[in-house]
């Protein structure tokens, strides 16, 4: 039998020695302090910021240099808080700025269709109604989901389920790499190459440069990627068990795609088609580049050969000029669209938790 | 048009080769050859000038900067000094100094150089990038007066002007083929009210059916401010656009490249391709390298560099470059618009910090290289 | 010892198929006899150095033979799963395959419905037949070989649907069950058909006691064993011939088992059953004839259960049985 | 044994090879038209060209008959079981949506345009052809229901590329839409379309329908899908690199004294510059891209080891995680709206390279939080719980085995997150650009400073604003395109923006494999 | 019956242990007994339905006991894993625990270090002492407590870093191997102790031989067997009293199990170990003492391995080893 090391003698399994446990907590306490100290210096612009982050950092040092569990332990927590902390700024300093339009303009803002005397958008007479750039958005969306959707999902199928293996391997990671490119990419090619291509007299003979389906398309096109990668992930978690199930039966592979993979990857996928839309909704320079950021609807509502604006490019547009209320009509456009966006991720995360707990047995 | 040799400093490159340094084909970041102070940025930083705003006024102050930043030497010839060659417009005026150009201008204030950076939006960013001390020197197209309408007092505002512009109206190429080479007031006034939605509505046009293109600048840009205020009475008076367009430059290429569109911009951004028309108002036939300098054109506006609260020695020595005759010559009237005539020039030397050394600016009588009378507006 | 010795060469080797190439093949498997030896390579502490005799895994029974394999050969990339296995397999029995772990019992199974198909790195090579069907050639239709040929997996994998959407799955699939128009257009698709379907199959499984009232809960709801049973439906409910289970017990209780172990008695009565288990109390309690695999892959003794397990031919077969190794 | 399988089901079968070949045709042919379409589409064929003194638009039309007639051939054979096939009852619910909703746009055009009638008039009748065909499909056996409307439509369509009543010169300029439609789009896409939809019963016939046949037949269609969007994908990136290549190569020279590359190493204004580069932006994205990295990862990771490693589910994750997942989809020009409320004024009010960093750094954390937060979770317990039951606490086990097995996934997601941020044009846009062109480079390590009152380190390199290259080139499209070679010059930038992001797209994604593998195999 | 009669209640309950809410606890569980009757309630098919005797759990041994545990429950949730379970294990010596699946063996095993600590569901009641010593009082110090008491799982599971470095990963935590400055700061920090510790541990789990010269390599290229005997090694490398094996053979195959049965035979002369098998002929070739655990948790037999499979007292036993369930 070894010998037992002194520190193991009876006793030794209780009683952990705590004398360090006081510096501990005062170096916490004083860490808390600076670090508030940093947030409210920095948001009421004080020159006093630096000094406590400095303060803050050197108790940061003491605390690694003598209780690094617990430190590190605090430091995560603290990434974590500030991840919060983030969201929390964002939700503030945007409503907080978009707050005097809400006031001017109430439901106005969002819901005014009839242009009357003074038009939807005029900063001369203070008039702002998003109603045409939430049209806007929402038709780019429409028709860039049209292609992006149904296109990515059966591409997704065909990577995850049909492709042999060596296909597989050089498509996914191409896909993934095509899913990278800018979208400043793709506003100028929009700009130069298909923004002409549809003026051409014997195309389309659009009378303005731009429109939304230029727009639509381009978005989609770049929407693509993302999709089918996504989807791609949802389709091959799904256990090789339930696809062999459902084969030995004697169903053929489309049968066991259709019947089994899909519905058992439903929630994968919605969630490829949501962030798909996320990314539509929030696309900003093709739509800004692209279309002729004109404030008006487009000439009959439903043609989306005309032009018009959106959420995103009225923002990236006149950010520059804006001022007071004109600036306040921005904010409250971003405003919608981080509403929009974020009830998109809550519900795609709803959408798969419920599924997960489906798929774990419980209805 | 009234182009005068040197078509300013935006492709420069043929120019470069041959003066000062003389690079051949850069062989690195910096190709200024040494004495520029462009390349290794070693003064980017709280040294430089800032300016931001109207892309009318960019080419003049934009040219004027990246001149300024190379600081040419006194023997270049082409931007600033003599040798064989020649001798750059306007150097001679101001006695041909011996000093590169940055040093020469800087010295007056009492300064060594410095850099300028000049950016690119519209004359409403400038002003309000101004206001919020985001830069040094808001360029604009419109008067404040117009640009801001609403705000109480305009105190604070100095007003540096630069130079002069004559709005030309300009169509595609298609349009002046098919026999569109003037319009009337009338005519552009319902074009641009949604009235006349059609090209087969405009007499002279002899052409297919065609929708017409018309494009308007961004809200808040000196030339949509200027444009409406001066033609349509109102700064904001209601204008119908098929298409709204944040810069000059864009909307060239943007009627260069289409068949049907009609637009009002500034006098360096006319020529081959997006070709000016006459304007017939009350009676005056209005023509580009005719008559557009002259003070009873309507859209004929002032080129504003802004200060905030007083002028500074730094954006004194920058402004008073733009206002010599070397400036005028190279900077203004080479990107087509008309030069100050001398008096105001002196008028515009007054809103300046006091420089510290005294300078003959003697050229200025001497000119009248413009095209269209250097008159304007006086 | 001679080198054919070494070969497992059962007198089914020349019948039961059709085969022509069988001269080009004998050549081939004897010319590479050398380095598939079984027995002495491998040979460890646990095991006893034997030479196979091609008489122990002849087997004489009464009645057809369902399933027929020869010179079955399974690598996967480089690696041979299994080596030269040649069984009869008679049919309205209950055959059990034995042997340590990663002897190639799975793989041996999942050859007899051809789902190895879906692993890429997996060659099979080598002749199995069905009723005296190849089912090995090109143009075989795995579909309806997999109608034929059931299986049931280790671990339960019901999908996640309804219980009676489950059992009803493959026969939709095959448009065995005939839905009216209107009712494939709008809701639920049940019919008299599909219900007789789902009660049998449930009845045959011995689970329909247990889910009658819940036929529209979801199958994931269920406990372990009764997922397994809810399988075993499903498989049936396409009327297979064969059935092939892979440990359908190893992840159940002993309730669960016991069970499952009932089951595949009753099922022995119609269906030909071809099961895999690592319990060998389980395949002495159940199986007719057993099989024994030993590492490497080769098959040394088949025969029947109460000879193997009472008396074996094979000095590591009895070793392996009397827990010596493995 | 039950009798469901009679002696006619067999394990292996075969049809009629001359039906299997015609089949085979039908798809040859469709793809053929179905290729020549884009290329018309996209102009690589115009409209005049000729062949064999057909011109184009009447080969598509010949085709279409063609490929219509075989497939009106193949569904007549099989239903008079002149071969044998295994159809199921009805035509399935797909066939029946793509034929019905064609039949309804043909019916309600031919009814509007062609016939010149109302919406009372050719809603009803498009309705009712619609219905009509997609009952008809469902009702019908398969082999029939599939073949039948498909090859009418592909032959329809041919007679009328053929008669010239779609000509080169037709137009449609429907009323209310700011487009006309004319041939040479109209006739490209028709003939995708019936193209598609005929290949689509001819795959099915050729296994005979059933479960398999849908299955050849769906798999024809996703595959040609695949394909067409990856071929576009890539067809774009190569136009940009060869529409760009011009301007980046130009002056490109390797000697003895060293390469010459002023694309990339000029910059971008200045009397002296013959080729105006990117290099000030090529050093704004990067210093943008160093900012952020530096900025979030140590964030996004450390919050990640709190998540996975301390934290107990509950309230405060459920919260993290929504804030995560917002912050994930928020769109950028919103974040650019938040850096300017809130990160400009307190930067010396103005534009700056800071602000872009930290607001990059924004929309990097929840990629980087996101990304390490799964590389920690895959790190199996097997380790942690060997860590433990070896006697190491938890923060040594997390430094020592949990991080350093989770390194990988940390830097795989950080090189995709970068490919991201660097791109980015929208917040840079707001809260660091200043000139366009600018004519010096951001010297951000030359500029410390450090002063006696705080802040104590300054750095007017950070404070200022810079260019990037997403930002150069937005610059170049608002700066007018076409004016000089600022068309060439805009290439140039976005072929330089699509390496760089690529680039580190690749690396990420090749590192991931990379690791991927390493851990399978080792 | 009696309820009392249900309750396994050794007479190691009241002594070993100082804890002062002994009769807190006997209270208590008197009073839930009814319903965590053993027997009876879940007799199913394969089980003889039978009363546990306090006696079958008696066992006399030499020398003395290392762990005691006394009234150990173990909940997850509302379900109780394993139940009052009261038993002694001599030191230096093989204690097997047997039982069908699912019985709570492994559960009762990660008890002995506090390894169920680290599963979120897991509520824990009653004593066990690691030499005399209570391990589940407030405050008790794991880490030392797992450095006595050391862990090898069923599955192998090396670090992703060299061999050596698994072994010293162990001490070097815990600042066993002292290495200097420099040494730690440039290069590698091996040290005449560092190699020391590694040879002697690797010896002992006996693997030396085939790793001596590629103690660099990343562990996890070793096969399945060795990466086992690698994690003894580590374990071993901070020397530890007691050694709990979790089906450490379950992953390997029959070569690589004799390898490891051979290893804790020899361990048993030094350490302490207790070890959970599924594999009825493994716990009878290596153990000294073996203990049955049956469904629900219970202990139902515990004493001198030959007896317990020879002639076991318990009629369920002998159905269990007999492999007439399970
Ligand atoms: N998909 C695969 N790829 C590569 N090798 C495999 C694969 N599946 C099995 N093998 C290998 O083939 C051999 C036989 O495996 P198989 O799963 O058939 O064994 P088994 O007898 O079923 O074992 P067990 O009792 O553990 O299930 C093993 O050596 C295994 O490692
Ligand atoms: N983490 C857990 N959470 C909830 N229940 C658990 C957990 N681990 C085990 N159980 C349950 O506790 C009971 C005993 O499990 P345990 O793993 O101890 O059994 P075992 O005897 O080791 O079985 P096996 O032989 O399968 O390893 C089982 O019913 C099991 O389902
Ligand atoms: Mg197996
Ligand atoms: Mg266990
Ligand atoms: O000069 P502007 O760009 O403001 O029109």
């Amino acid at each position: 039998m070894p010998t037992i090391p002194e520190q193991w003698l009876p006793g030794s399994l209780g009683d952990r020695t705590t004398d360090t446990d006081r510096s501990a907590l005062v170096a916490g306490a004083i860490g808390a302090l600076t670090l508030a100290g940093v947030a409210v210096g920095f948001l009421v612009q004080s020159s006093l910021t630096a000094v406590f982050l400095l303060g803050f950092l050197v108790v940061v040092g003491f605390g690694w240099y003598a209780h690094q569990a617990e430190t590190a332990k605090a430091l995560t927590f603290l990434a974590t808080a500030f991840t919060v902390a983030v969201m929390g700024l964002i939700i503030v300093f945007l409503f907080r700025e978009a707050w005097p339009v809400f006031e001017l303009m109430g439901l106005d803002l969002i819901t005014r269709i009839n242009p009357g005397e003074a038009g939807l958008w005029d900063t001369a007479s203070s008039v702002y109604s998003l109603t045409p750039m939430i049209w806007g958005t929402v038709v780019t969306t429409i028709l860039a989901m049209a292609i992006a959707g149904p296109l990515g999902i059966a591409s997704a199928v065909f990577l995850a389920e049909i492709a042999p293996g060596w296909l597989r391997d050089i498509v996914k990671p191409g896909v993934e790499i095509l899913a990278g490119i800018p979208s400043i990419v793709y506003g100028w090619l929009g700009f130069i190459v298909i923004n002409g291509y549809f003026s051409r007299s014997d195309t389309f003979d659009l009378a303005s440069n731009g429109s939304l389906v230029v727009a639509g398309m381009v978005i989609g096109l770049m929407a693509l990627p993302t999709v089918v990668s996504v989807a791609e992930d949802a389709l091959t978690s799904i256990p090789e068990s339930m696809k062999s199930g459902s084969l030995a039966l004697g169903s053929t592979e489309w049968q066991t795609t259709m019947g089994i993979t899909i519905p058992a990857a439903f929630s994968g996928v919605s969630a490829a088609v949501l962030l798909g839309v996320g990314r539509a909704v929030g696309e900003t320079m093709a739509a800004t580049v692209i279309l002729a950021n004109v404030t008006e609807f487009p000439g009959p509502l439903f043609d989306a050969f005309d032009n018009t604006i959106t959420l995103t490019s009225v923002i990236a547009n006149q950010y520059g000029v804006a001022q007071g209320l004109h600036l306040s009509a921005l904010f409250g456009a971003g405003v919608v669209l981080f509403v929009t966006v974020l009830f998109l991720s809550i519900g795609s995360q709803l959408i798969e938790e419920r599924m997960e707990r489906n798929l774990g047995g419980n209805q | 048009t009234g182009g005068s040799g040197n078509d300013g400093g935006g492709d420069n490159g043929s120019g470069g080769n041959g003066s000062g340094g003389g690079n051949e084909s850069g062989g690195s970041g910096s190709t200024s050859g040494g004495q520029g102070i462009s390349g290794g940025s070693a003064q980017q930083s709280s040294g430089a000038l800032t300016a931001d705003g109207s892309s009318t006024v960019y080419p003049i102050t934009s040219d004027g900067s990246s001149v300024w930043n190379s600081n040419p030497p006194a023997d270049d010839g082409e931007y600033w000094g003599s040798n064989d060659e020649g001798t750059a417009p306007g150097y001679e005026a101001l006695g041909s100094p011996d000093m590169p150009m940055t040093e020469f201008f800087a010295s007056i204030y009492g300064l060594d150089p410095y850099q300028v950076n000049v950016g690119l939006s519209h004359s409403g960013t400038g002003i309000e990038k101004l206001m919020n001390d985001q830069v040094d020197i808001g360029d604009s197209s419109a008067p404040v007066q117009d640009e801001l309408p609403e705000r109480e007092s305009y105190d604070d505002f100095v007003d540096h002007v630069v130079g002069v512009d004559g709005q030309p109206v300009i169509v595609s190429q298609a349009i002046a083929d098919a026999g569109v080479t003037k319009l009337t007031g009338e005519q552009l006034r319902g074009i641009y009210t949604g009235e006349i939605t059609n090209w087969s509505e405009i007499d002279s046009y002899s052409g297919d059916d065609k929708e017409i293109q018309n494009i308007c600048r961004a809200e808040g840009s000196g030339t949509d401010t200027a444009f409406r205020a001066n033609f349509l009475g109102d700064p904001n008076a209601e204008i119908a656009c098929s298409q709204r367009i944040g810069q000059n430059q864009q909307v060239r290429s943007t009627v260069l490249n289409a068949d049907n569109a009609i637009a009002y911009i500034a006098l360096a951004f006319t020529g081959n391709g997006a070709p000016a028309i006459a304007l017939e108002l009350d009676g005056t036939t209005y023509e580009l390298g005719k008559n557009l300098g002259s003070k009873d054109y309507p859209l004929s506006r002032d080129l504003h560099c802004y200060t905030w609260k007083d002028t500074s020695p730094k954006e004194s020595a920058f402004i008073n470059m733009l206002l010599t005759e070397f400036g005028q010559q190279q900077f203004v009237a080479a990107n087509d618009y008309f030069k100050l005539p001398p008096n105001r020039r002196e008028e515009e030397r007054s809103k300046l910090a006091d420089p510290e050394k005294q300078i003959e600016y003697s050229g200025g009588n001497a000119s009248s290289g413009n095209a269209s009378s250097g008159n304007a507006s006086s | 010892m001679s080198e054919t010795e070494n070969q497992p060469r059962p007198d089914t080797a020349t019948n039961g198929t059709d085969r022509t190439d069988q001269a080009d093949r004998t050549d081939r498997t004897d010319s590479t006899a050398t380095d598939t030896r079984p027995s002495g390579r491998q040979t460890t502490a646990g095991e006893t150095e034997e030479t196979v005799h091609d008489e122990w895994v002849e087997y004489d029974y009464a009645g057809a033979a369902k399933v027929t394999t020869t010179d079955l050969n399974v690598h996967y990339g480089d690696d041979r799963a299994i080596e030269d296995i040649s069984i009869e397999i008679p049919e309205q029995s209950v055959t059990a395959l034995i042997g340590p772990s990663g002897c190639g019992k799975s793989t041996f199974l999942r050859c007899l419905n051809r789902m190895n198909d879906r692993i890429r790195a997996a060659a099979i090579d080598g002749s199995v037949t069905v009723d005296g069907e190849e089912i090995y050639r090109d143009g075989a239709n795995l579909v309806e070989l997999r109608k034929r040929v059931g299986m049931v997996f280790q671990q339960p994998n019901p999908f996640p649907k309804s219980i009676r959407d489950n059992v009803v799955y493959g026969p939709r699939k095959h448009g065995d069950i005939k839905t009216g128009l209107l009712s494939r257009l709008f809701g639920r698709d049940t019919n008299e058909k599909e219900d007789e379907i789902v009660e049998r199959s449930l009845r045959q499984a011995a689970i329909w006691d247990e889910v009658e009232d819940r036929l529209d809960d979801n199958a994931l709801g269920l406990s372990g064993g009764q997922q397994q049973r809810l399988c075993i439906a499903r498989c049936l409910a396409v009327d297979p011939e064969v059935i092939l289970m892979d440990e359908p017990a190893s992840a159940l209780d002993p309730i669960a088992t016991s069970k499952i172990e009932d089951l595949i008695e009753d099922l022995a009565e119609e269906y030909t059953v071809v099961i895999v288990t690592h319990n060998m109390q389980q395949a002495a309690r159940i199986s007719d004839q057993t099989a024994v695999f030993l590492t490497g892959g080769e098959l040394v003794e088949y025969g029947d259960t109460n000879q193997i397990f009472e008396n074996p031919e094979s000095q590591r077969v009895e070793d392996y049985i009397t827990g010596k190794f493995g | 044994m039950s009798d469901a399988y009679g002696t006619d089901a067999t394990l292996v079968e075969g049809r009629s090879s001359a039906f299997e070949r015609a089949s085979a045709l039908a798809v040859g042919l469709s793809f053929l038209a179905f290729l020549f379409s884009w290329t018309a589409l996209f102009r690589i064929t115009p409209p005049t060209s000729e062949l064999l003194g057909f011109t184009l638009y009447d080969l598509f039309g010949v085709g279409l008959v063609v490929v219509g007639a075989i497939v009106l051939g193949l569904g007549v054979a099989s239903r008079t079981d002149v071969v044998t096939t295994t159809p199921s009852d009805t035509g399935g619910i797909a066939a029946a949506t793509a034929f019905g909703l064609s039949a309804l746009v043909a019916a309600g055009l031919l009814v509007s345009q062609t016939l010149g009638l109302g919406v009372i008039a050719w809603l009803p009748a498009a309705l009712a052809a619609g219905a009509v065909t997609a009952v008809g499909v469902v009702g019908a056996r398969e082999d029939i229901a599939a073949t039948i409307p498909a090859g009418i439509l592909a032959v329809g369509v041919g007679l009328l590329f053929l008669t010239g009543i779609i000509g080169p010169d037709w137009v449609w300029s429907p009323t209310g839409f700011a487009a006309s439609f004319h041939a040479p789009v109209v006739v490209p896409l028709l003939t995708i379309l019936c193209s598609l939809l005929a290949a689509w019963p001819a795959a099915k016939a050729s296994a005979g329908f059933g479960s398999r046949g849908r299955q050849t037949g769906a798999y024809l269609l996703i595959g040609i899908n695949t394909f067409s969007i990856l071929a576009i994908l890539v067809l774009l990136i190569a136009f940009v690199a060869m529409q760009g290549l011009p301007k980046l190569t130009d002056g490109f020279e390797i000697g003895l004294d060293g390469f010459a590359w002023p694309f990339i190493t000029n910059v971008s204004q200045g009397i002296y510059v013959d080729i105006p580069g990117v290099l000030p932006a090529i050093l704004g994205t990067a210093w943008l891209v160093v900012g952020a990295v530096l900025f979030a990862v140590p964030l996004g990771v450390g919050a990640a080891l709190f998540l996975t490693e301390y934290a107990d589910e509950g309230g405060f994750t459920r919260i993290v995680e929504i804030a995560t997942n917002g912050l994930w989809s928020t769109p950028s020009i919103v974040f650019g709206l938040f850096g300017y409320a809130f990160l400009v004024p307190r930067f010396g009010n103005t534009t700056s390279l800071f602000a872009g960093m930290l607001v990059l750094g924004f929309m990097l954390l929840p990629l980087v939080l996101i990304t390490s937060r799964e590389a920690i979770i895959s790190v199996p317990d097997e380790y942690r719980d060997a860590s433990a039951a070896l006697g190491v606490s938890q923060w040594q086990t997390i430094r020592s085995v949990v991080l350093p097995a989770s390194v990988p996934g940390i830097v795989t997601g950080v090189i995709l997150g970068v490919g991201r941020i660097a791109g980015e044009t929208a917040p840079i846009l707001v809260v660091m650009a200043g000139s366009p062109f600018p004519n010096s480079t951001p010297n951000v390590l030359g500029s410390f400073a450090f002063t006696t009152t705080p802040p104590f380190i300054t750095n007017d390199a950070l404070l200022t604003s810079a260019s990037a290259l997403p930002y150069q080139l937005y610059a170049t499209i608002t700066a007018g395109v076409g004016a000089t070679d600022v068309e060439a010059f805009g290439w140039g930038t976005a072929l330089v923006l699509l390496l760089v992001v690529l680039s580190f797209y690749a690396i990420g994604i090749a590192t991931r494999a990379y690791f991927r593998r390493k851990l399978r195999y080792e």
